[in-house]
């Protein structure tokens, strides 16, 4: 039975945001209690794990002034449901609910608890008592993507997709896009897995690529397998979710770490002081969701530079991973030069831009 | 040395002892496994197995959950049981529910936005046709060639759950879903909704179904020629064939219900509690319906009790995972357990223990 | 697309990698089978063997120990299987999907503290000289130790099933255990015997995936393996070498489907992943269709409980 | 070579619940000797030889072999100490091949290669060709019972033990076992040869020792007995002819014309050309020896097993496609032999073994609902009428003792106001009282204008019931005539093939037997 999990999009700008007005303020509390709901195991060691450390966080933050609890494994649909109403019922403050599926869940209990705050992960029904948050993970791929065009000796560079979902497909038209303008050369092979956490399957996907020459391995699915299978081949990979650098010490360039440990230290602080209230949150780089594991120290100096400098500029506001002149991948023009795509194209992108050899699996 | 000895007639007594056994089994051996995990073992169990029921402050919202959760096992544990009882074993109930919940869907979809009375009733029947259909692949195949029926349905579950990425992602992906995999949510199909019966109480019409089901299925058992005939087959076929019961036919009806039943519990949660058809929407609610099927005895009333008592542990489980901090796992093992114990305090209905000095026979 | 880019070599190399978990796992059921029981725990065993091989390899440093330390485990797990369907007669269906649930939930206990550890190093065994021969050197003579217990277990199991008396017993009270008993075999020895034998294979399938082929500990982490594994042994008709032949073609579909990704051809990934299961259903249907010896490979006693009782 | 028997019984007592299997039983073996063990089914053969085989195990007695005592704890040991046994149920495994079931049935096999020589050599010297590559699955039940022979053969057993061996074989296979059996003395070996054939026994056999309900009554020299003789030591009373109440009979009520069916399964026998009539009020006793086709006769006429329309006829109704509760609704009932999972549900209560056959002429079924108040009245009439004793009809049916099942069983069929009857063997394993009850029964159900066929092995019964009688032999009936007049030997020949109808007669026919 494969492992369920979120699928996800940051806000569509403006869906609710009406209904953000009129917001309730809350008083402040001594103590808050917060929830999270899990759609994997804490032990997945991807996704839910991730979770699971900004939850830590939390309790870091805070010691004795917060109070966390969380459940794992829980499927989408009527079971969530049920688990965040028992939640609400139990008395806490806030919950995190952490995955895509869940949004019709958030917001029908949301409605029968009106005191109780709903955070919900990277969806876009928002409600006076319901935020929404999501990480801009293609600004981390575009620094990847940077890396990958200048390291890699075949130029090919293999790309193991989880869902053709726009979450991933924005993943690789970032990271392509940076590839390339570092090495018009460059060429992506994906593959597609359908599964968001299979290390069997993962690690064939990884050795197939492998083999028909790739020698970078981007993955955006969640087990360590591709990593470990790099660091055999004696070849480039980029960890994903969290820093993955233990399974491959040569192999990890660097890696992209969902960080939500400042955003849940951040809520919650808000609940505790009185200030919290809906909003939508799609942090990246400068708002620290999005983090790097160190650079390895065998990357070449002008590489880690130009990542550094991709880093630098996406986190001042200087460069957005998608600026024009950009075409779709069957040449019509898309974004002219100068032009920054809007965050409603971004959260729907159901398209390749010029240059990828795949098709989108349908 | 200890041999088991068959009894001369079932014992009414162990009948009725055997499960109570079990969950005490079950209590200490799971209090074992809680202390070893450092919490406080009867406060475990308490939540677990009490909470739900009786405290204040979730009994009231926790008592109908209940039910909804039960509802999809007990239905899917109930067709599968007469199958059990003449030896016919589908154990690709899953398949049959992700069939069931594809045709429902499919047909809403197709009609999308239909606002008419008659679409919800057309769901059901469709989404108890997916299910009956699908499972009468290993029924042709057993009456036809002899086919063993446990291996096939169990293979077609994997067809299914292919069949059901494949119709997510594909044909049935929701237009305004901004490209996400996954269906229109039916919860806002008005004419396509499995709403809540009675506001508050998160009773639809799957439950009404369940609990209409265990009483037909209890009236079938025991007062309906049918009942009968699936008894005495699975007692003694070749009496059942001596009192006039044909034998495939026997094998299509019960893979039949079962295949409607499990399609039509699909229908009901992909019309309401799920919503959705997404690419892995069944939660195994097939598979475990063959264990609340054998913890029931493969009796309706035992059904419904293995039912609740099973969704007593998902909902006891959550409750104590967030209230404990008990991992998701230890719910898992603990319903492990006390499935083997059940299973296994079983034999004593109809066999006993004897010293018995020398050697076995 | 670009085809040429696909080296057949490399791909068989990698199938062969790819089968051995579901082929140790196989091959173990199969002996169950044969003996007439049939455990649908495979995934559970699997899955506890998965995190015993990992647990211990990670505590001792040393990969072997962890091997053995799986086995144990999957053993263990079908033990209790095995009380409880031959000693107390449950019903074989149900115990083996409890023991799914049980190994799922009991793997996931364990292995909560070894999330995010990376197990020793397992070395592959390039066999001198015969890994430098052309062709068959890289498919064949590059692989770790497992792979080719995997093979020697298959080989073994053919052995023994075909041509040792212990196996002709062993298929004798799989085929009709009263018979077996008439001629006074010990049947329920025999398939306890065969059930922790399964349940060992299994535990070591799971520890292949969990210390070579991933390597890492996370929960659920087979995702399905043993399903596959029984599946396998319809697909083969219970036959030893034509399971090694399936676990290839299993593996083979997903290696090559990935392969084929990568050199860009577009498939139809939902569709190609039923192909396994509907071949398996076909090949079932055919055998039994006709009779002869083809047919009289499923043991005739599969799944039947025993009681010697007369 | 001394002349010191060979195996020595002595004393040897055998109880299960409710029953004496063997009593005191004492006899030897010699060497070279063909040894008989004759009785009726349920005389206790079958657990004596299973004693003797070390599958069962005795309450009391002991046995020596050559002098030495002899205590099989299993099969194994009375291998070892060269005793083999061919079942009458063979215990073969189809699936395996002809070599890998040999193997099975021996102590230290030889290399497949090696057993495959040998068994194709010994095969062909005892005149029992096999091939040792093909599978069980596909061979006749002759043959099978090679495979049985030859695997015994090969571990060069002192004592050949054989169960009931003929019962299914034709009567060519027989002729060529009892080539190889005589030759088998020649070689010095011993034989012990159960059957209740008296033609048999005495073409081939030196000394019978028979048996009559567990107990030794009579040992002789079978040669120097005639049929006769050796059938009153067997049923244990001399024959006389019952009192028979003449009845008028009515029209023909069953009729039954060139009925011709398949066997069912690989140790079945097939039925041909069985034709009889049977009138209102008449009882047709039915003789033969078990494995004849009672079994299959009994399910074309219960409609377990359809045949042609016309082969089957109820007052005149061709009913042969029916299944049967049709035939049950035009009057047509039926009690097979085996009672507990055939005739009875072993584990459910009486109210509901009343309903299985009940449903249809008792009207327990309204619209497909059951009526269960009108089971329990049923089964309670029952129990009451045929004096069936149970603590109560919600007890389940393997808990009450065989007599008193086999009255249920009777008892239901009878209750339900048959125009037509069929029962294979009423009375076997029956206690006298319950058997002469459920005589009594038949009877007065024939009074009342009933036709009724009794199937059976036991002859005394069928002379003391039945109007008319015919023999099944090899799945062919010899045509009935009546029973009045009727000799026991022309019975014993009849059963045992000598009549027009089968071909095998001129074999087993020994000068100066017939009448």
């Amino acid at each position: 039975m494969t492992m369920k999990r979120r699928t996800v999009l940051a806000g569509l700008a403006g869906t609710t945001a009406a209904a953000a007005l009129g917001v309730p303020t809350f008083a402040g509390k001594d103590k808050v209690k917060a929830g999270f709901i899990y759609v994997g195991p804490v032990g997945d060691g991807g996704w839910s794990f991730q979770h699971d450390q900004g939850r830590k966080a939390v309790e870091a933050a805070y010691g004795d002034k917060v109070e966390t609890s969380y459940v794992e494994s829980v499927p989408e649909g009527a079971d969530a449901e049920r688990v965040m109403t028992q939640m609400a019922l139990s008395g806490h403050d806030i919950i995190f609910a952490t995955s895509f599926g869940y949004m019709d869940a958030v917001q029908n209990v949301a409605k029968k608890f009106p005191k109780v705050k709903f955070e919900h992960a990277t969806g876009y029904k928002r409600a006076p008592n319901v935020a929404t948050y999501s990480s801009r993970f293609y600004e981390g791929r575009a620094v990847i993507g940077t890396i990958a065009g200048m390291v890699t000796r075949t130029n090919k560079v293999g790309y193991i997709a989880s869902y053709p979902i726009p979450e991933v497909i924005r993943g690789i038209n970032s990271a392509f896009i940076h590839a390339r303008k570092k090495n018009p050369n460059v060429e992506f092979k994906i593959v597609w897995v359908f599964t968001w956490f299979d290390p069997s399957k993962e690690a064939d996907a990884a050795k197939a690529l492998i083999e028909q020459g790739c020698d970078v391995i981007m993955q955006h699915t969640d087990s360590t397998a591709p990593m470990a299978i790099a660091e055999k081949a004696g070849i480039t990979a980029f960890g994903q979710a969290s820093d993955m650098s233990a399974f491959g010490p040569h192999a990890q360039a660097t890696a992209i770490i969902d960080n939500w440990a400042p955003y849940y230290v951040d809520r919650v602080g808000k609940v505790l002081d009185g200030t919290w209230k809906s909003e939508d949150t799609w942090g990246g780089i400068a708002s620290g969701m999005v983090a790097f594991a160190p650079f390895n120290e065998n990357l070449p100096a002008e590489v880690k530079a130009a990542a550094q400098k991709m880093i630098d500029d996406i986190k001042s506001g200087a460069y957005h991973p998608f600026t024009g002149p950009l075409n779709k991948q069957d040449g019509t023009p898309w974004l002219k030069p100068g032009e920054v795509a809007d965050d409603g194209t971004l959260a729907g992108m159901n398209f390749y831009v010029e240059g990828i050899t795949d098709t989108i699996p349908s | 040395m200890l041999v088991l000895e068959k009894r001369p007639e079932p014992s009414a007594l162990w009948r009725w002892l055997a499960p109570i056994l079990a969950v005490v089994l079950t209590l200490v051996a799971g209090g074992v496994m809680f202390a070893i995990l450092g919490k406080d073992p009867l406060a475990a169990i308490r939540m677990i197995f009490w909470d739900p029921l009786f405290n204040e402050t979730f009994a009231a919202y926790a008592r109908p959950q209940l039910l909804v959760k039960a509802a999809p096992l007990i239905l899917i544990a109930l067709g599968l049981s007469f199958g059990f009882r003449a030896n016919i074993w589908n154990i690709g109930a899953e398949g049959q529910y992700i069939m069931g919940a594809l045709a429902a869907a499919g047909v809403a979809l197709a009609l999308y936005p239909l606002d008419a009375w008659w679409l919800f009733p057309l769901m059901i029947v469709a989404g108890a046709l997916g299910g009956f259909l699908w499972a009468m692949i290993p029924a042709f195949l057993r009456t036809r060639f002899g086919t063993n029926e446990i291996l096939v349905s169990l293979m077609l579950v994997y067809v299914a759950e292919a069949f059901q990425a494949a119709m997510a992602l594909g044909p049935m992906r929701n237009p305004e879903g901004h490209g996400f995999p996954g269906s229109r949510n039916l919860q806002d199909y008005p004419a396509a909704h499995n709403a809540e019966l009675v506001a508050g109480t998160g009773m639809h019409w799957g439950v009404v179904t369940a609990l209409l089901a265990v009483v037909i299925g209890h009236i079938v058992l025991n007062r309906h020629l049918f009942g009968f005939q699936v008894r005495l087959t699975g007692q003694a076929p070749k009496a059942a064939r001596f009192a006039g019961v044909d034998a495939d036919r026997l094998v299509v009806i019960c893979l039949g219900i079962s295949g409607a039943l499990a399609g039509l519990a699909g229908m009901f949660e992909i019309s309401g509690p799920s919503g959705q058809v997404s690419i892995d929407f069944n939660i195994g609610y097939g598979f475990t319906a063959i264990i609340v099927a054998f913890l029931g005895r493969l009796h309706p009333i035992g059904i419904l009790l293995a039912g609740l008592l099973m969704a007593l542990s998902y909902i006891g489980g959550e409750l104590a995972q967030f209230g404990l901090g008990v991992p998701a796992a230890a719910i898992k093992a603990l319903q492990g357990m006390l499935l083997f114990f059940l299973l296994g305090v079983d034999v004593f209905t109809n066999y006993r223990l004897r010293w018995q000095p020398g050697r076995a026979g | 697309m670009d085809l040429s880019a696909i080296d057949p070599l490399v791909l068989l190399a990698s199938l062969m990698v790819a089968a051995t978990p579901i082929m140790l796992a196989g091959i173990g059921e199969l002996v169950v089978e044969k003996s007439g029981v049939l455990n649908l725990g495979v995934e559970g065993m699997m899955i506890t063997g998965a995190i015993c091989g990992f647990a211990v390899a990670v505590e001792t440093g040393s990969p072997a120990l962890g091997f053995l330390a799986a086995a144990a485990g999957g053993a263990v797990l079908a033990l209790l299987f095995g009380i409880l369907t031959q000693f107390l007669l449950s019903n074989q269906v149900a115990t083996g999907l409890a023991l799914t649930l049980f190994g799922l939930g009991l793997s996931a206990l364990i292995g909560q503290s070894y999330i995010g550890i990376k197990p020793p190093h397992f070395d592959q065994l390039d066999i001198p000289l015969l890994k430098d021969l052309p062709v068959l050197g890289l498919v064949l003579f590059r692989h770790d130790v497992i792979v080719y217990l995997a093979l020697g277990l298959v080989v073994g199991v053919w052995w023994f099933l075909g041509r040792s008396r212990a196996g002709l017993v062993l298929r004798a009270i799989g085929e009709n255990h009263d018979a077996a008993h008439a001629l006074g075999y010990k049947v329920m020895r025999v398939r306890m015997l065969a059930i922790v034998f399964g349940g060992a294979l299994a535990g070591l399938g799971g520890a292949y995936i969990s210390l070579v082929r991933v390597p890492q500990w996370t929960e659920g982490m087979t995702a399905g393996a043993g399903w596959i594994a029984l599946a396998l042994v319809v697909f083969a008709s219970w036959r030893p070498l034509r399971l090694a032949l399936g676990a290839w073609l299993f593996g083979g579909i997903t290696v090559l489907q990935l392969n084929l990704q990568a050199a860009g051809v577009a498939i139809p990934i939902q569709y190609l992943s039923m192909s396994p299961y509907i071949a398996t259903i076909l090949v079932l249907a055919f055998l039994s269709s006709r009779s002869g010896r083809a047919a009289l490979d499923a043991p005739a006693s599969l799944g039947k409980p025993f009681h010697a009782s007369s | 070579m001394s002349d010191a028997p060979l195996l020595v019984v002595d004393g040897i007592t055998k109880r299960y619940p409710g029953v004496v299997a063997n009593d005191h039983v004492s006899f030897d073996v010699g060497r070279a000797e063909i040894h008989a063990l004759l009785g009726e089914n349920g005389a206790g053969k079958s657990t004596l030889v299973k004693i003797i085989y070390g599958l069962v195990q005795p309450d009391e007695g002991r046995m020596t072999l050559e002098g030495a005592s002899y205590t099989p704890a299993e099969p194994r040991e009375a291998r070892a100490a060269g005793i083999a046994m061919v079942f009458q149920h063979f215990s073969l495994f189809e699936a395996l091949s002809v070599a890998e079931n040999i193997a099975l049935g021996m102590e230290d096999p030889p290399p497949m290669n090696a057993l495959s020589a040998r068994i194709r050599e010994v095969s062909a010297a005892y005149g029992l060709p096999l091939d040792p590559e093909r599978l069980v699955g596909e061979l006749s039940a002759g043959e099978r019972q090679r495979v049985e022979i030859i695997r015994c053969l090969l571990q060069e057993p002192r004592l050949l033990i054989m169960d009931e061996p003929t019962s299914v074989l034709t009567p060519q296979e027989v002729e060529i076992l009892f080539r190889t059996l005589r030759r088998l003395r020649e070689e010095g070996r011993s034989i012990l040869y159960i059957s209740h054939k008296l033609e048999e026994i005495r073409a081939l056999c030196d000394r019978a020792t028979i048996l009559r309900l567990g107990k030794v009554v009579a040992s002789c020299d079978p040669r120097a007995c005639s049929a006769r003789e050796l059938a009153e030591m067997m049923v244990g009373s001399s024959f006389t002819q019952p009192e028979r109440t003449q009845r008028p009979f009515g029209d023909v009520v069953l009729e039954v014309e060139g009925l011709d069916l398949p066997a069912g399964s690989p140790f079945g026998t097939s039925l041909k050309d069985i034709s009889f009539r049977v009138r209102a009020g008449e009882i047709l006793g039915i003789g033969g020896v078990a494995g004849n086709g009672q079994e299959e006769l009994l399910a074309a006429l219960s409609g377990e097993r359809v045949t042609a329309a016309e082969a089957v006829r109820l007052g005149g109704e061709p009913i042969g496609r029916l299944t049967p509760n049709p035939r049950r609704a035009r009057g047509l009932l039926s009690a097979p032999e085996e009672r507990l999972g055939h005739a009875a549900a072993p584990d459910m209560t009486l109210t509901e073994n009343a309903m299985m056959t009940g449903a249809v002429r008792r009207r327990l079924v309204e619209r497909g609902f059951l009526r269960w108040q009108a089971a329990r009245r049923f089964a309670e009439e029952i129990v009451h009428r045929f004096d069936v004793r149970t603590p109560g009809v919600g007890h389940v049916a393997r808990s009450l003792s065989g007599g008193n099942l086999q009255k249920f069983v009777i008892g239901r069929e009878i209750l339900q106001a048959p125009r037509a009857l069929v029962v294979n063997q009423p009375t076997w394993g029956v206690d006298a009282a319950a058997a002469a009850a459920i005589r009594q029964a038949l009877i007065d159900l024939a009074n009342k204008g009933v036709a009724v066929v009794v199937i059976s092995q036991d002859l005394d019964e069928l002379l003391e019931i039945s109007d008319s009688f015919a023999a099944l032999n090899a799945g062919r009936l010899s045509a009935p005539r009546p029973t009045e007049g009727l000799g026991i030997d022309e019975i014993g020949l009849l059963m045992g093939g000598v009549h027009g109808a089968a071909p095998s007669s001129a074999e087993n026919e020994r000068p100066g037997e017939t009448v």
